[in-house]
């Protein structure tokens, strides 16, 4: 048996939920045509032959009941995983999973629990244009009562989606249609777990700090590369959790090259990009070199023509021509 | 004929005093609560049964307490006193102190028991009702044979999650029943101006869900009518709709103050002439079970319980301002200060 | 009795052979747009129509076409098409270029042509519908004599702002149809694995609407049943709601690649069989008004005509990309840049 | 006739409102117990005696039903004006609102115009607790397609109220409940408008900015009145227009003071002040003599308790606090 195993994001996730499911019975799942139909994403194939109607739940088209059933069975004590098509469709459970989900601990003072994940892809997949393109994460991350996490990478998926089942409170998991087919090495360990509120180094720098999460830590990664054959040596930090934050590793690199670029693929006005640089402002004023930079989606609707499109979605020139603004 | 056989008068008297004791403990509960909040004592906003009693003692009455579950909207004293939560700590809660039943941090619109079924008290009309099919869910998946009922108004019944709710549980087979608490009026809106079509019975009708319309001034029969209905649901695993006529002496909440904006003083007055306790106190004499004297003995007895309460509650402390960042989650606090 | 004097074949053969030319300039546009799709000319959600052409002909020829008002979900290009809209300038929103109804920035699924009356084209399933009573609830506060038709899916009838929607429509009394396409599938979900009752039509019923189900496989049935109602609707300025039985030929999108994962090839077959061109066929042949030579010239020319739509949208420029920022707002563009 | 009254923001915004209605027929009211009831928050108060059901129209408890109809209607032509009763329920109609209103020009490349305004109050009453105390300006502000304004004084509501009103896209007007009783001199002209995207120096100052909008502006106004007993000039920057946003105001005033303290009533982390602080810390980086501090509400649900739900509101002292971090 070898210690690690190379696959999809999309695999480890699966494989994650499917070693939780085994692990415990109270772990369901719940979404729009996640069963029978495999998902749209064909994240939960092959767990509907497994686990039946019982525990891999096809639901109708009806984003905020499904997410206010799922959160009241998290109140009686079972776990849920629930699926959202797209985060795009969350918007329709806001007010369940913002105004009641986030809310239950603290309303009843901690007696009532509320152990649940609510999953799914946000931002562009391909020319899906306006109305199915969100970026949601910095909406919920902005709401206290939940956790949110954005791991770029198959292992982190796989060791975060066993953090978050296991999490006695709301976890919002934001997936990228981009990062499903990428791969990487995943632990062989079904006990195998990463915790929340620890960003990382992906690579290690001097000059500035790219900090990004989800696939804009590919793009960082991408644009690092491509530095580097210029001699500018950038770091790499993958916040993989945006709720709890990781300030201090942020703050380390930032002391350490005196210069940060916030990469998200969210809208850049009022993204959380902007709170990850507002408290580097704040809290690293006398180590910055230069201005905290940022780098978003184009403040638009999100277009169909897909030259139009990628104008919009941040890529790794964007972040270059960022860093080029350094002097 | 089913009808003939519950007209025998079934109850004992204890029951019967049970039922008034009960109508009654809430209202003067809850003029209680009306007094503290006229004196600044509680504040926020904050909503009484008063003139509905019967229809939350009917229910409470029949299923199993601390086992079945319950949850409602932000008209919630009723339900939480009849399932057994402490009175000193819910009038503490609506009074935003430490000891409340969410330590102040809910007030009267979030009263929350779990350990006696009660799951809320929530503030966003029709919000809960999904929650409430969720733990309905619970039970079906477990296997137990737990029934919820799922308490909202007749306002609560136009929101669209609410159809989504009774579409899933129909589709799911969920034990839960959703009893519509039909007392005419969304805040200052009447019945026939939010509903076009006033009887909400009719809201089961395209999702295969039983669905009635009762009376909730008649605690006898609310009570009959609540077992029947349970029983079907504990045994038959199916969602149930259920309308309650009914109506609320009060305002819409404490902060209401113009009622006149909505509704004459002859119609309040003709309706109160419903009045589930008063209507009980007939039965009670009629069967011999009290006098006028008794009555006036009870309600001594239970104005003074409830005067204690309230001295009780209003002696105990207001919550420290750390406990502010206490339990947002169970593990951790977020990034602290302004 | 009413069925008695629509047997008797009333309409002219001109319009006969109208309806059958519009239903197949529809099918073989679509078969053209899959093509596109698949030769990576077109992309994101792309849905198709293929199977329930008859549907839509009936409604739109019975509307009247840039007066009253359409809108529908994402499934759109037949509305579109029949409404009047440039079948190039459709070809070229759906290959995402400049000259395209909304300049390559909607795609297939949001086609809007107001001049026409038609109004998207929408992504969200359901979130359309309260937006077509709007269109209605402005038709009645100016007093004008529009009809709205409101198109939804089986899967978006159960949408909650789909049940606040028919709430408000009866309650102010709105001209606006509620027209359910039932084609038996949500995407990959079978109707009796979302709908409790699968007996769509009841959804009227709790809200002192008119409702029915109506078989769309027939353009004949389809076009005296649609008068009816449109002529009721504008008559009383009332909403309604009917529920259309058909079938999508088709996967879900284009991208739908697997249709066993949720229905047998048996039950395609079965259903072929229904496909309302073929039906329509057999009318005009029966009636004299062709034979198979016509037929098949009338097809061999649609063909013809849609290649060279074809042709021109896919010689025509994709956006520059400064039009980005065009149309954001009416009088102002964002902050500009990454 | 007098050229200005003296009224609360509460009449200055009815009579707005009223005068529109009786510019234009086009423009309708619709909400919650706005009719019959006069609003909760009175705001509507006798409006229904002049204009009738129907111009002032009663709603059932739908917000996402009547949101969307709304903006269908604007769709047609007409000119709504939709009251939130609270602007947390605002969060049942935000796919309607952020998913179809905002997106309509784009999608229909300017084909289809969408004229309505949605208000209502956001942020704290006293005591309504957890699920009715959001402020949700900085969630629409956030979404390109939208227009955001946040005024805080009798004339600008009643001076803005009317650009909304005239304005061919989709306007949010936040209020909040703080505002409605207090008093300001108000133009006495039905023409009279205040435009979007400018903000306003309130007080002048030379030792720091004080940037914030809607009640804020209030807290600052009073914090520099206090901080001036102690020598120190506070510059209140009243920011009255979230999108767009006159960054050259706050700008100017940023590089005349040097210092910048951004106040929301908002959860601290992830609010809109996140987004003003990284465009200062953005573009102000050489004429900052200090961090860009931050004072937001506590990123907490918000307590019933009178003394807890206090705590968690920013005031003045918040305010102080934070500017004695200037060294
Ligand atoms: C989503 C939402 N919209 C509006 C309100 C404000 N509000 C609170 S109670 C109420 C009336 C509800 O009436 P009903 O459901 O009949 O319950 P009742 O108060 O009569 O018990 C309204 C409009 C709210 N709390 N939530
Ligand atoms: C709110 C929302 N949830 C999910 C989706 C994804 N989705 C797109 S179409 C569809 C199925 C809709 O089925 P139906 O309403 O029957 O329409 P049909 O496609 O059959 O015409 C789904 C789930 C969506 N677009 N919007
Ligand atoms: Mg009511
Ligand atoms: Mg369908």
């Amino acid at each position: 048996m070898s210690l690690t195993l190379e696959m999809t994001y999309r695999d480890a996730l699966q494989k994650s939920m499917l070693e939780e499911m085994d692990k415990n019975a109270d772990v369901f799942l719940m979404g729009e045509d996640i069963g029978r139909y495999e998902g749209t994403f064909k994240v939960t194939k092959g767990l509907f032959p497994k686990y039946g109607h019982r525990r891999v739940i096809d639901t109708p088209i009806t984003e905020a009941g499904f997410a206010g059933i799922a959160t009241g069975a998290a109140m009686a004590g079972l776990r849920p995983i629930v699926e959202f098509m797209t985060m795009s469709f969350s918007i329709l459970a806001l007010d369940q999973i913002i105004n009641h989900t986030a809310k239950i601990h603290y309303m009843t003072n901690g007696e009532v629990k509320c152990p649940i994940v609510f999953r799914g892809p946000g931002g562009a997949a391909k020319q899906l244009s306006a109305q199915h393109s969100h970026s949601m994460e910095g909406w919920y991350a902005h709401v206290p009562g939940l956790k949110v996490i954005a791991p770029s990478t198959p292992a982190d998926i796989y060791g975060m989606l066993k953090t978050a089942v296991a999490d006695d409170n709301p976890v919002i998991l934001y997936e990228n249609p981009g990062l499903y087919t990428i791969k990487g090495i995943v632990p062989d360990n079904p006990d195998y777990t990463v915790p929340f509120g620890k960003a990382q180094i992906l690579r290690e720098g001097k000059d500035l700090s790219l900090i990004g999460y989800s696939r804009m830590t590919h793009i960082n990664l991408a644009a690092a590369e491509l530095l580097a054959k210029d001699g500018i040596e950038a770091e790499v930090v993958d916040v993989r959790s945006l709720l709890p934050l990781d300030t201090e590793t942020i703050y380390n690199s930032v002391k350490k090259t005196h210069r940060a670029v916030v990469v998200y693929e969210d809208w850049r006005s009022g993204g959380f990009g902007a709170e990850i640089a507002a408290r580097i402002g704040e809290d690293c004023f006398d180590d910055l070199d230069a201005p905290v930079l940022r780098v978003g989606g184009l403040n638009v609707p999100m277009p169909y023509a897909r030259v139009l499109e990628l104008q919009c979605i941040p890529d790794e020139n964007d972040v270059i021509a960022a860093v080029r603004k350094f002097k | 004929m089913a009808k003939q056989a519950e007209k025998k008068n079934l109850e004992l008297p204890a029951e019967l005093e049970q039922y008034y004791r009960d109508m009654l403990f809430i209202r003067h509960f809850e003029e209680k609560c009306n007094m503290a909040y006229r004196q600044g004592k509680a504040g926020g906003y904050m909503h009484v049964y008063i003139g509905m009693e019967a229809l939350a003692v009917g229910w409470m009455h029949s299923i199993r307490k601390g086992h079945d579950y319950v949850i409602t909207a932000y008209r919630d004293h009723a339900h939480a006193l009849l399932l057994g939560t402490s009175p000193v700590a819910l009038m503490a809660e609506i009074m935003g102190r430490k000891g409340g039943t969410a330590g102040g941090k809910g007030g009267s619109m979030h009263i929350y028991d779990p350990k006696n079924g009660m799951y809320g008290g929530w503030g966003i009309v029709g919000g809960h009702v999904p929650l409430g099919a969720g733990l309905a869910f619970a039970s079906r998946y477990r296997g137990d044979d737990r029934v919820t009922l799922n308490f909202l108004g007749d306002g609560a019944a136009n929101q669209g999650v609410v159809y989504e709710t009774l579409n899933m549980a129909a589709l799911y087979g969920l034990p839960c029943i959703f009893i519509i608490e039909n007392n005419e009026f969304a805040m200052g809106t009447r019945l026939e101006y939010h509903a076009s079509d006033p009887e909400l019975w009719k809201r089961g009708l395209p999702f295969n869900i039983k669905c009635e319309r009762i009376d909730g001034m008649d605690v006898l029969q609310m009570k009959k009518d609540a077992e029947r209905i349970i029983n079907y649901v504990r045994k038959e695993g199916k969602p149930y709709l259920v309308e309650i006529m009914t109506y609320r002496f009060s305002g819409h909440g404490a902060a209401d103050n113009d009622r006149q904006l909505y509704r004459t003083k002859e119609e309040e007055l003709e309706n109160l002439k419903r009045d589930p306790i008063k209507r009980l106190e007939q039965v009670l004499i009629e069967r011999n079970i009290a006098n006028e004297e008794k009555l006036e003995a009870i309600d001594a007895e239970i104005q003074e319980i409830v005067d204690k309460i309230y001295e009780e509650a209003d002696a105990s402390p207001f919550p420290d301002v750390e406990e502010v960042y206490d339990n947002i989650y169970s593990d951790m606090t977020p990034e602290k200060g302004h």
